[in-house]
């Protein structure tokens, strides 16, 4: 049996690895669609034959849930992880915290982070910033990327010194080095919602939402570096 | 029968021009920019007149005024342009077929064979407009008009680029075409001798309007409406080959007077038109003796009329027709010449070029 | 991944060439109408019908494919009526041609016209004078002469088809086998730590197949021009 | 948002405007050197250079705005040297029109190039023995000539200026006054739930702006036809 | 001086071409398809031959052994295109201004207004080509070429598409380039009477061959080396005008003898070529008499020579030079025409038509 599901991308590795232990471990067949959380959602809105949706941030799922397109119930939080400044090359570890002079750090560079009105990652980066009370300090500095990738981009090649992304990117790019996390207080939880939409209902769906919360899957998410909100 | 009446408008050009032509062959003869081409265009329905009528044996092809504007492709024409319009993307041979794939099945239809030799273009079958010489062009485009099975062929100087020799080759086919399929022919020369050879009917064209129309004869002979002047000028006669001696020569029989003229390929008994020039004659008051001219018509000067510059244009009555002279007026001072003279005109075998000589017609 | 490319990736560069090709192809025979409607005739809503044709060019191609999951979404105006008839386009191979399609129309309908108005109308004139109704003055004469740019468009097309990426995940979204064409699958691989290499790889199969697709047009538009050759 | 559009859509209105115009300006002697090169000339790589011209239209554009990244970057191969030199593309609007240009540059070659080849030779040979220069040749009949496909092609490389946005915020990400385009402010907009009317008013005045040009290219293009119309 | 040796293979045709022309104005005659435009584009540049060499005035256009291969535009040619090849986005105006734009500023330069007064084409130079007609294109590519300042004039049937009377306007220009400019003149032509006029060499080509070259009076009173036959063959005098009488006639003296003309343009003891063409000339054992013909010219019978057909050519040396006639045989035979024999050539005054004059040369 087939389910398909609608998944942010920057899950692609964790949720690859998945796919083959789980069509192995049931016989199911998992079609995962990765795209960005909005045109998921927009295309769910629309009718879009997926089982579940997996978005990297609550709005999406909200505006799911309102439009009544969810199993009531089903809506659990699966992932989280962190947001982290990175810098270009290597840095000197720092704590970020209150009066972190972010803008002195920046000199006349370039803060790449993802759009910080609309996708997750510059979302939160930019609540962090604000709890700090530096954001008006850096704002006109912010280079705003579509996604958290090309915001990484622009640090791993050295145009922009310093960057905003999650902690799952920066690990596996080698020519950039945590600068600090932010602390956790400072922005909204960020989670990873999982949701079975109400459009058909399959044995498979449970059985793969119960594999998500399963050791085999918090492994891979684990090693993709995100924090595993299930127990 | 075309019937062609025609007003349009070209902003520092304006044609507006009537004629009415019997069946055959009706010659368009005027100098350039005198809207030969724009006439032509119109009876193809490629230019849409501001106002105008054009009827083809009854059959209406244009009338502004009742609305009726047939659209080219069912005219069924044979257009052959002044530039050519070979289509470079096909072969010469597509380019000869390519009117037969519209023609009715049951039209009459040339022989694409024949066609070919007689334009000498059957060794430039395979290849394309783009590799063919100005005069070869010319020769596919004739040919790809004559395969149409066309029930009107407009000819727009057909003839300009080619040699002396290729167009005597050429032109007994257009008379062939008048005569025997009877295809109307709208045809636009610059050469007199074309003219006489082929025209029905001539319409002398100058800035847009219809100067002079009627008969070859008639227009050719009357220097003050040739849009070329008058050393165009000439008589036409017609003659029935009488036999064919064994020295080359023909001789014909133009109403009892014996013409001799180069070999002609008709059989004895058929009946030749003959463009006599008017500059090729000469008068004298008694009969000429020891000259190596062969033909001497006794006539009666019916008038002269001053030519352009030094010349006069002699009109004598034969018995073999009508002939023109063109001769000095010191000449004609000399000789004491006047209307109702007693004069002989001679005229040479050989002055009467291959392409002068027409096949019998209406004419 | 035991070969150079993994089935994954194999499926995406097949259904990248069905894709396109299916979509430059469909689209060939509009493309040649419209673009001789544009070059030769003149109608009320010439200008709108014109502007319609670039709209996906001037358009961010997220918006393209938002229109297009709008309209032809199973829940859409048209896709509604289609599905009504066993047509549906949203998340299948075929939604992700019309989109593909629909992004390179522009492209096709300029060139195409260019070519058309290049040939000369006297020839067209004397086709008609030799019976040709304008059906067939366009079979025989238009057509052939305007025969390089209908190459030419067809393959700027047909390259621009296996290119296209932002309206194609937005409108029918980047399900394996069905919808992840190559720049699909690239931009999963980008949206992950490490992706980039198995990125790249596809990245030279795209470009192998589209320099093949142009080699062939040249050589197709020089031996059609070697015809035509001179007038 | 006092007014109907923002002072923020304003600019970037305006930078689009700003973009497109200098992209499309500045690509255009180039677009017809190359054009003219690869409809006129035959050397060694002739193949190469077609295929480069087109590879932006091949790539996902997030590819091409990585690879500008890459190259064009202020660490990069060339955008080092041009660095030195005081030319800095990374995060300016210059930066923006280079990237547009790219992606529209198939497209402005095409169309030139195209028109280019339906020069009759034979007008360009006449022009010689009158004592032309190839140089002269070109300037005074080929491109008089081909000036046709050149407003189309100009036109065409504008309209995709307009619309360009992956390799834009790939390669110079999103600031407002200095990169942030149409595109990418109804790329912002489209991330956010609810954002579709803002989306909406930008994508009318891209239209209107796009439609405008479009109308005059038309009308120049008839101008031109009318006086070279009929040989 | 024009040194002209060329190969070239097109398959199908191929040109094997060598001659070698004294200033003046050189006429390549020849069927269609016979290789002349070929040689013509050649000279200008626009075809690579195989091999070849190509001189004006010590002047190396083309040297394949050395390595010469000067670019069209160095080459500094007002080549007249047989299909017209006109700018379609330039007015006439800029058209004929094209050349001189390029053209060395200190060039001999013809004047705008008096070519385009000989032309014919004032009222035209606002209006682009596409709206000119057939004619009207010829004339205004003629212009350009010779507004160009050329130091070569290349003429491909320049004035095919023309009528007469326009021809013989243009003429006289071609004439006055070669003799008072000097601008030798390569110049393809179908016409016998055109390349009487300004012909100081004729190249006969047939198949891509030259089959016969030689001063204009030496080809065109063969016949056998005409291509397009007896019917051009003709002889070339050279007279000076005596006096202009008031009647119209203009008295030339031909060595000696009176030659009658209709009345000419140039001032007495101005030096002309008359063209006499073969078929016009009759001969008489006797003096004739009272005959309308003004011209007679007394001579002896130098050869006969069986023409095509029915006809011969008797060569006649007379005080005026050589003149020829064609004749029948026939009349040969009932004449007694031999070798040695005297006899008198009748030439009409009106039968010199005004294009056959052509002003003296060196030919
Ligand atoms: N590109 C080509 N490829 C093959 N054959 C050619 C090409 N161009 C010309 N020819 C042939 O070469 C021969 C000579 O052509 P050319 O144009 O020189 O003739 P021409 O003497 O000028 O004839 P015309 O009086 O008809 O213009 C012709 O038979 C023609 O078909
Ligand atoms: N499209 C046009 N716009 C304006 N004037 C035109 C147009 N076409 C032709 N003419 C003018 O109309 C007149 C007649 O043209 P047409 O082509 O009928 O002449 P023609 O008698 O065929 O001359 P030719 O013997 O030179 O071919 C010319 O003076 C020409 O300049
Ligand atoms: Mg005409
Ligand atoms: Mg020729």
């Amino acid at each position: 049996e087939e389910v398909v599901v609608f998944a942010a991308a920057s899950m692609a590795n964790a949720l690859a690895e998945i796919e083959g232990s789980f069509e192995a471990a049931t016989g199911h067949d998992l079609v995962v669609s990765l795209a960005g959380s909005s045109a998921l959602a927009r295309q769910i809105q629309q009718g879009a034959p997926a089982d579940i949706f997996i978005s990297a941030s609550t709005d999406w799922t909200d505006r799911i849930e309102g439009d009544g397109l969810i199993e009531d119930g089903s809506r659990f939080d699966l992932l989280g992880n962190s947001i982290v400044l990175i810098a270009f090359g290597d840095a000197d570890p720092t704590e970020i915290g209150p009066g972190f002079d972010l803008a002195r750090l920046l000199g006349d560079g370039r803060l790449a982070m993802a759009m910080v009105d609309s996708v997750p990652a510059g979302v939160y980066g930019k609540a962090a910033l604000e709890s700090l009370g530096i954001w008006d300090a850096v704002e006109p500095q912010v280079a705003q990327a579509d996604n958290v990738r090309a915001a990484l981009a622009f640090v791993a090649t050295g145009e922009a010194p310093y960057g905003i992304v999650y902690a799952t990117d920066a690990a596996a790019e080698d020519s950039v080095s945590i600068v600090g996390t932010f602390p956790a207080d400072t922005h909204p939880v960020v989670v990873y919602p999982v949701v079975d939409l109400a459009n058909r209902d399959t044995p498979a769906e449970a059985e793969f939402l119960d594999y998500l919360r399963g050791p085999e899957a918090r492994a891979a998410f684990e090693r993709q570096g995100f924090t595993v909100l299930v127990d | 029968m075309l019937d062609v009446s025609l007003r349009h408008d070209f902003g520092g050009f304006s044609l507006d021009a009537h004629f009415r032509a019997p069946a055959g062959v009706t010659v368009l003869f005027g100098r350039s920019g005198s809207g030969k081409t724009t006439i032509v265009n119109a009876v193809a329905g490629l230019l849409m007149p501001d106002a105008g009528r054009i009827a083809a044996n009854d059959w209406v092809l244009l009338d502004t005024d009742a609305g009726i504007r047939l659209r080219p492709h069912r005219r069924r024409l044979g257009y052959i342009f002044q530039e050519g319009r070979l289509f470079p993307h096909l072969t010469v041979r597509q380019n000869l077929a390519y009117g037969a794939w519209f023609a009715p099945k049951d039209a009459a239809r040339e022989d694409m064979g024949k066609v070919v030799e007689l334009l000498g273009i059957g060794h430039l079958l395979d290849r394309r407009p783009g590799a063919l010489s100005g005069g070869e062009k010319s020769r596919v485009a004739i040919g790809r008009a004559l395969l149409s099975a066309p029930r009107l062929i407009l000819a727009d100087e057909p003839l300009a680029a080619l040699d002396e020799a290729r167009k005597a080759e050429i032109l007994p086919y257009f008379e062939r075409l008048r005569d025997e399929v009877s295809v109307p022919i709208l045809y636009v020369s610059h050469s007199a001798s074309e003219v006489a050879r082929l025209a029905t009917t001539v319409v002398a064209l100058d800035a847009g309007r219809v100067v002079a129309q009627g008969p070859a004869a008639e227009i050719l002979g009357d220097p003050a409406v040739l849009p070329t002047g008058a050393r165009e000028a000439g008589a036409v006669l017609t003659a029935r080959v009488a036999r064919h001696h064994d020295d080359g020569l023909s001789e014909l029989d133009a109403g009892g007077i014996p013409l001799f003229l180069p070999r002609l390929a008709q059989v004895p008994g058929s009946t030749l038109r003959i463009r006599i020039a008017a500059h090729d004659v000469i008068l004298s008051r008694t009969r000429p003796e020891g000259l190596s001219a062969l033909n001497i018509l006794p006539g009666t000067i019916r008038d002269i009329r001053p030519g352009e510059g030094p010349g006069a244009i002699v009109a004598l009555d034969t018995d073999a027709g009508r002939v023109l002279a063109r001769i000095t007026r010191r000449s004609a001072t000399a000789l004491g010449l006047e209307a109702g003279a007693r004069v002989y005109a001679i005229i040479k075998t050989v002055s009467v070029a291959a392409s002068d000589i027409g096949s019998g017609s209406t004419g | 991944m035991t070969d150079w490319l993994g089935p994954e990736e194999w499926r995406a560069v097949a259904l990248s060439l069905r894709v396109s090709f299916w979509a430059t192809l469909a689209s060939l025979p509009f493309g040649i109408f419209i673009a001789y409607a544009l070059a030769r005739w003149s109608f009320p809503g010439k200008q709108i019908l014109n502007g319609l044709v670039h709209l996906p060019l001037i358009l961010p191609p997220v918006v393209t494919g938002y229109l297009l999951l709008l309209l032809l979404g199973t829940r859409g105006p048209i896709g509604g009526i289609l599905a009504d008839w066993g047509i549906v386009f949203a998340f299948r191979w075929t939604g992700a041609a019309v989109a593909a399609a629909v992004m390179a129309f522009p492209l096709m309908v300029r060139a195409i016209r260019l070519s058309i108005e290049a040939v000369d109308p006297k020839l067209e004139q004397a086709s008609a004078t030799l019976g040709a109704s304008p059906g067939w003055v366009f079979l025989t004469v238009t057509l052939p002469m305007a025969l390089p740019g209908i190459v030419a468009g067809t393959i700027l097309a047909f390259a621009k088809a296996m290119g296209e990426f932002g309206a194609t995940i937005t409108f029918v979204s980047n399900i394996p086998g069905q919808t992840r064409t190559i720049p699909s699958a690239i931009y999963a691989f980008l949206q992950v730590p490490g992706g980039e290499g198995s990125a790249m790889k596809l990245v030279i199969v795209s470009i192998v197949v589209a320099m093949g697709a142009l080699f062939l047009s040249e050589v197709i538009g020089r031996r059609v021009a070697a015809r035509v050759g001179g007038a």
